[in-house]
């Protein structure tokens, strides 16, 4: 494989990050070159015992360089800020692939189902988006193809977004510490045409998809017997939640996200909808991360998202 | 140790030196004269600087294969935990401020001793507690939370002995926050007549800044300590999430210390050069009051941008730009000290003695580490690597290429004040230029690596990395032989060396107006400043 | 002018110039030690934000008599060291050693009520851990604040009731002259150890009182 | 009791019955039902008791601008932490 694998760059917010990198390094490399070249001529020409007319530096260089760094560097500031805010921009209907971290492998379900360990598929120009939690300590997905990273944390959900552009097989690793095998806590990332993708998913086995192990899951672990169409108790009506925005007794306004549903399964407490009474009790310690994943992936199936995950478990 | 060393010194030819003031290991262990108290903080980061070389050395060795060769995953995760651990708490931050800065500074600003000499020989002892539960936890076992301490993995995960490192560390902060207040003490209100602020040399500026970030800054990290230790102690929850807990809390306050501790790396180093340079450059610094000005702001700045450290850590994104653009800010006024040193250099009388040659490549590398610096403050390419050999290489730069520099630059420079004997400039300037080529070799390929996505603290990694890492390897060795160089030259010149005389090197700094090494009083007379510093260009 | 000699050390010149030097030095400490609680403030404040219903709930269990009965303790310790400083400087011997004894005193008696609200709170099981009575998401956060927050406040009040009652002795043996700068250094420390009380009992105990 | 101890003792009294009025309002506020409002009289008068602590028992009404600036670089640190903090976790 080229050493050089910053070439091998899948994204087009790959080939930005690189921009930014390069036109740093030739800035870099300029202003090293002028600094190493100056100590070196001052050195020899006004070593002690050269007889050189010498006077000093005027002081109008002070006036000139400060300002110039200074702009130069908001310029750079600049730049990279309004790259970032644009990766931000992320278009709303994306393949979402869940991904658990613990120590030390990722074990990642792809949209209907399908479990890979340390191994990520994914189709090339399609807006990915994983959905990552940790089961123990602090990790790191570190796809430098994509030259993105996001630090995956417990009881929490973060999230990377990617529209790749290259088919191929790619380094997926872990970035942060995360006790004695860290280093061995690495992957593959494997990014395949639409067509292959789906021939791949077809492929992976009778599965069921997420969403339908979560509604089996909302079952037996009794949440529809008051969030269920027929419930006596006065509990909040799920189906659309997804996305929306819900009012909490406290005067919040939240969207309910995955980190919002999550919230509310295991800490039932903390945000509690407007007009409604804490008494829910919490799911920690119940429902590990795996099932998260599925409940979650239920609730969402209820909103009615149409998004690519439903395409892709068409059969 | 302090003995053997003492039998080899010169009978002086002065009636009394600060190093001939007693012999018993008591007049050493008692004393409260600053000179002799940074000897004693001498011998014992050197001791350190060596424990940690030691284990990054094997560090280095085992990255020659890209599946390990010796060590266990367990092994090598301690190793280089413990070289952080070491070189950031034992070694570099007390540096240069608790050797030269305690030596020198007084003298420099005409004092008789620092504020509070009694607190001082108590700093050195608080340190020595903190090193003794240090070398315990290395003892029993060593830890592999890496040196940032990370929760949960620290708390709730790792096995080592995580709770005596973290008092090791601790009980040592305590040791910076005592030195610091003297130091700033003895700034104010130890000048000699005459001395005032503007004629404050820029090395005294430097310490002077270095502690205000000692005293506001550590307290904060013995805070996140003591809760660490609550946590994995007392199982008190504090950062677990499974209570409700916040990790990303903890590195607020873990970097809201340790972000500002470079600061207390570099910054003392900077003073250092700026002295050196004057001196070999004939010249006053070009732009005193711009390099006073910056120096201060970079400790004062220094202290808005820890969150460049969480770019990637679940921190929310306008607090990423908040950060970002206080980190591209923190950094104008580091390369104004840049240009201002190379200007400095402009119409001298230059000699290129082995100080010289350390301070040069002070400028030189650590040019290059702030400019990558710049790159790390860009949120879209520190998301890519961060956490990667590029951020390595980038801080070692700063605090190799930078602040062990300064240190060796400062070595070379007062060696002849500090123990009244010349060493051979020849071999100092090998070592110089070995440590220069040495650190090249080592780290710039890690930049390479990094950007091509080899992360940090790996023991194993993927093959296409290798050439990188041998490289790497290989420029360690050079390195280390550069810094074990010194130290057979200068032990000779303990006994072989020509003596120095008061003034060496013609330098205007008041330390070189009294015999060396310096009386116990430091001068035989109360001295009156009348001129501003680095007065070269009428001597 | 004899005791003025004694109290002096180098490389001081002269007393007032000494004395300066130790205020600033006290002041620089006491820096120090608003940036230490300042970590602790830190993580309250942001665990209350992200808990407010679990911060109340578990406020309701700290016992406001403890507390506030303590905040007057200590206010009071305040009030006779402020005096102690004030008579050294007047050069009132014996009117220093009482009010030092009683400071070392109300310290103590701090203490003591300390001991037995921390009693109280075992017995009634608030320490945090896995049989903590509390399910709300935010109690066991604050019931942790609270024993880290009073446990280091109580620790430098142990230290400061050991720095006073070292200055009795030295002043009982005539070993510490009233010129000394220690008396006013010690004061400081004393005064912030008060005021860092001051702003834990509305984190503590004042809190949830309404509701 | 002589003059002089009266003297000694005035005007430190009154600073600690001032702070037990103030204790007294924040302790007898905190049962008031006021949503936010207990908060506010509570830190403010927390604030004032430090006020009056630091300005008059520990002298910094009379200190030199040194001991000032001291006395002050604590709490301004302090400010740049919570600060920057909050900058965190009010925009996540």
């Amino acid at each position: 494989m080229n050493p050089f694998v910053y070439f091998s760059r899948v994204s087009n917010e790959a080939i930005a990050v690189d921009h930014i990198f390069f036109a740093l390094t030739a800035l870099s490399i300029v202003i090293v070159g002028v600094v190493f070249l100056l100590l070196l001529v001052f050195s020899v020409r006004f070593r002690a015992d050269n007889p050189v007319h010498r006077r000093k530096p005027p002081r109008i260089f002070e006036y000139i360089w400060t300002p110039a760094t200074f702009f130069l560097f908001l310029f750079i500031f600049w730049w990279a800020a309004a790259n970032q805010l644009g990766a931000l921009d992320h278009p709303k209907d994306s393949l979402d692939i869940h991904v658990v971290a613990k120590q030390w492998m990722w074990k990642v379900e792809q949209p209907n189902g399908v479990r890979e360990i340390d191994e990520i598929h994914a189709p090339i120009e399609t807006p990915v988006r994983l959905v990552m939690t940790s089961q123990d300590v602090i990790h790191s997905l570190f796809l430098p193809a994509l030259r993105i990273k996001q630090d995956v944390l417990p009881d929490r959900i973060t999230y990377l977004w990617f529209t790749a552009q290259k088919p191929g097989i790619y380094h997926l690793l872990c970035a942060e510490f995360c006790g004695t095998e860290h280093s061995r806590m690495t992957g593959r990332l494997v990014l395949m045409t639409q067509p292959d993708y789906a021939r791949w998913s077809r492929s992976q086995g009778p599965s069921r998809g997420l969403a339908a192990q979560g509604e089996k899951l909302f079952r037996s672990l009794g949440c529809s017997g008051c969030h269920g169409p027929n419930s006596s108790v006065h509990a909040p009506d799920l189906a659309g939640v997804y996305g929306r925005e819900v009012h909490l007794s406290d005067g919040r306004v939240v969207t309910a996200d995955e980190a919002y549903l999550r919230d509310s399964i295991l800490k039932p407490g903390s945000a509690i909808v407007a007009g409604y009474k804490p008494e829910m009790p919490s799911f920690a310690g119940t429902v590990g991360e795996d099932d998260m994943v599925k409940l979650i992936a239920y609730l969402k199936s209820l909103a009615g998202h149409t998004t690519i995950n439903q395409q892709g478990e068409r059969r | 140790m302090t003995d053997a060393i003492l039998d080899r010194l010169p009978q002086a030819k002065q009636p009394q030196t600060y190093l001939n003031e007693g012999y018993t290991l008591s007049s050493w262990l008692l004393t409260t004269d600053h000179k002799r108290v940074a000897i004693l903080y001498a011998l014992s980061i050197t001791f350190f600087f060596f424990i940690g070389g030691a284990a990054i050395s094997l560090v280095r060795l085992e990255l020659i294969s890209p599946n390990g060769m010796m060590l266990t995953d367990e092994q090598y995760n301690r190793l280089f935990t413990l070289h952080g651990i070491i070189m950031v708490w034992f070694f570099l931050v007390p540096s240069i401020p608790t050797t030269f800065g305690n030596f020198l500074m007084p003298m420099m600003i005409g004092a008789k001793d620092v504020a509070f000499p009694r607190l001082n020989i108590m700093s050195w002892y608080i340190f020595v507690i903190g090193a003794l539960f240090t070398i315990y936890a290395l003892i029993a076992g060593g830890v592999d939370t890496g040196w940032t301490f990370y929760t949960p993995l620290s708390t709730l995960y790792a096995n080592g002995s995580v709770i005596a490192a973290a008092a090791g560390v601790f009980v040592a902060g305590f040791s910076s926050i005592a030195t610091g207040i003297n130091f700033i003490a003895t700034v104010h209100l130890q000048r000699a007549p005459g001395m005032h602020w503007k004629r404050l040399p820029l090395f005294v500026w430097s310490i002077y800044a270095t502690s205000i970030v000692m005293i506001l800054a550590t307290p904060v990290l013995a805070m996140s300590l003591l809760m660490i230790v609550a946590e994995r102690w007392l199982g008190m929850p504090i950062f677990n999430p499974a209570n409700g807990g916040d990790p990303l809390l903890f590195q607020h306050l873990f970097w809201f210390y340790s972000h500002p501790a470079v600061y207390i790396m570099v910054l003392p180093a900077m003073g250092v050069v700026s002295e050196v340079l004057a001196c070999f450059a004939r010249k006053a610094v070009f732009g005193y009051t711009a390099m006073v000005i910056s120096l201060m702001s970079i400790a004062v700045v220094g202290f808005l941008v820890w969150g460049h450290h969480m770019f990637v850590s679940g921190q929310s994104q306008f607090a990423n730009l908040v950060f970002s653009f206080l980190s591209f800010i923190v950094a104008v006024p580091s390369a104004i000290k840049v240009f201002n040193w190379t200007a400095t250099l402009y119409g001298g009388r230059i000699t290129l003695k082995a100080p010289m040659l350390y301070a040069m490549s002070f400028i030189g590398l650590f040019t290059i580490g702030g400019l990558t610096g710049l790159f790390l403050a860009s949120v879209p390419i520190d998301i890519h690597v961060t956490d990667t050999y590029f951020v390595v290489a980038h801080f070692h730069f700063i605090m190799v290429g930078g602040a062990v520099s300064g240190f060796f630059a400062a070595l070379h420079f007062w060696w002849p004040k500090i123990t009244g004997r010349m060493y051979p400039d020849n071999w100092a300037r090998i070592g110089a230029m070995t440590t220069f080529l040495g650190f090249i070799v080592t780290f710039m390929p890690q930049f390479f690596m990094g950007y091509a996505g080899m992360p940090r603290r790996y023991h194993v990694y993927p093959e296409q990395f290798q050439a990188y890492n041998v490289v790497s390897s290989v420029g360690a060795v050079i390195l280390a032989v550069a810094y074990l160089l010194p130290l057979f030259y200068l032990t000779w010149s303990l006994r072989y060396g020509k003596p120095a005389g008061r003034n060496p090197w013609d330098a205007t700094g008041l330390e070189w107006q009294t015999t060396s090494p310096p009386p116990k009083e430091n001068f035989d007379r109360q001295l009156v400043v009348s001129a501003a510093p680095y007065d070269y260009e009428n001597t | 002018m004899s005791e003025t000699a004694r109290v002096i050390n180098e490389p001081w010149p002269s007393l007032p110039r000494q004395r300066e030097a130790v205020t600033f030095a006290v002041w620089l400490f006491l820096a120090t030690e608003v940036l230490f609680f300042g970590g602790l403030f830190l993580g309250y404040t942001v665990y209350r934000w992200l808990y407010p219903e679990g911060f109340l709930i578990g406020a309701q269990e700290t016992d406001i008599v403890y507390g506030v009965s303590n905040t007057a303790i200590i206010m009071t310790s305040s009030l006779t060291m402020a005096v102690a400083v004030r008579a050294a400087e007047q050069d009132m011997r014996r009117m220093v050693f009482r009010c030092l004894i009683a400071t070392a005193l109300f310290g103590l008696a701090f203490l003591v009520v300390k001991g037995f609200e921390y009693y109280d709170d075992i017995i009634r099981g608030f320490v945090p851990g896995p049989h903590f009575p509390l399910h709300q998401t935010g109690a066991e956060l604050f019931w942790t604040f609270y024993w880290v927050m009073t446990a280091v406040h109580a620790i430098h009040l142990t230290i400061g009731i050991g720095m006073v009652a070292t200055l009795t002795v030295l002043l009982h043996r005539r070993k510490l002259p009233l010129v000394s700068p220690a008396y006013e250094g010690v004061a400081l420390y004393w005064h912030l150890v008060d005021i860092i009380w001051v702003v834990l009992l509305p984190l503590l105990y004042l809190i949830g009182r309404a509701s | 009791m002589s003059r002089q101890t009266i003297e000694l003792w005035k005007g430190p009294l009154l600073i600690w019955a001032a702070l037990c009025v103030l204790l007294a309002i924040t302790t007898g506020s905190a049962y008031i039902p006021l949503g936010p409002g207990n908060g506010l009289i509570n830190m403010t008068v927390s604030a004032l008791k430090g006020a009056l602590i630091m300005l008059l028992f520990m002298n910094i009404r009379t200190s030199s601008v040194l001991v000032r600036i001291a006395s002050a670089a604590g709490l301004f640190w302090l400010t740049f932490m919570f600060a920057l903090t909050a900058s965190d976790y009010l925009t996540r």
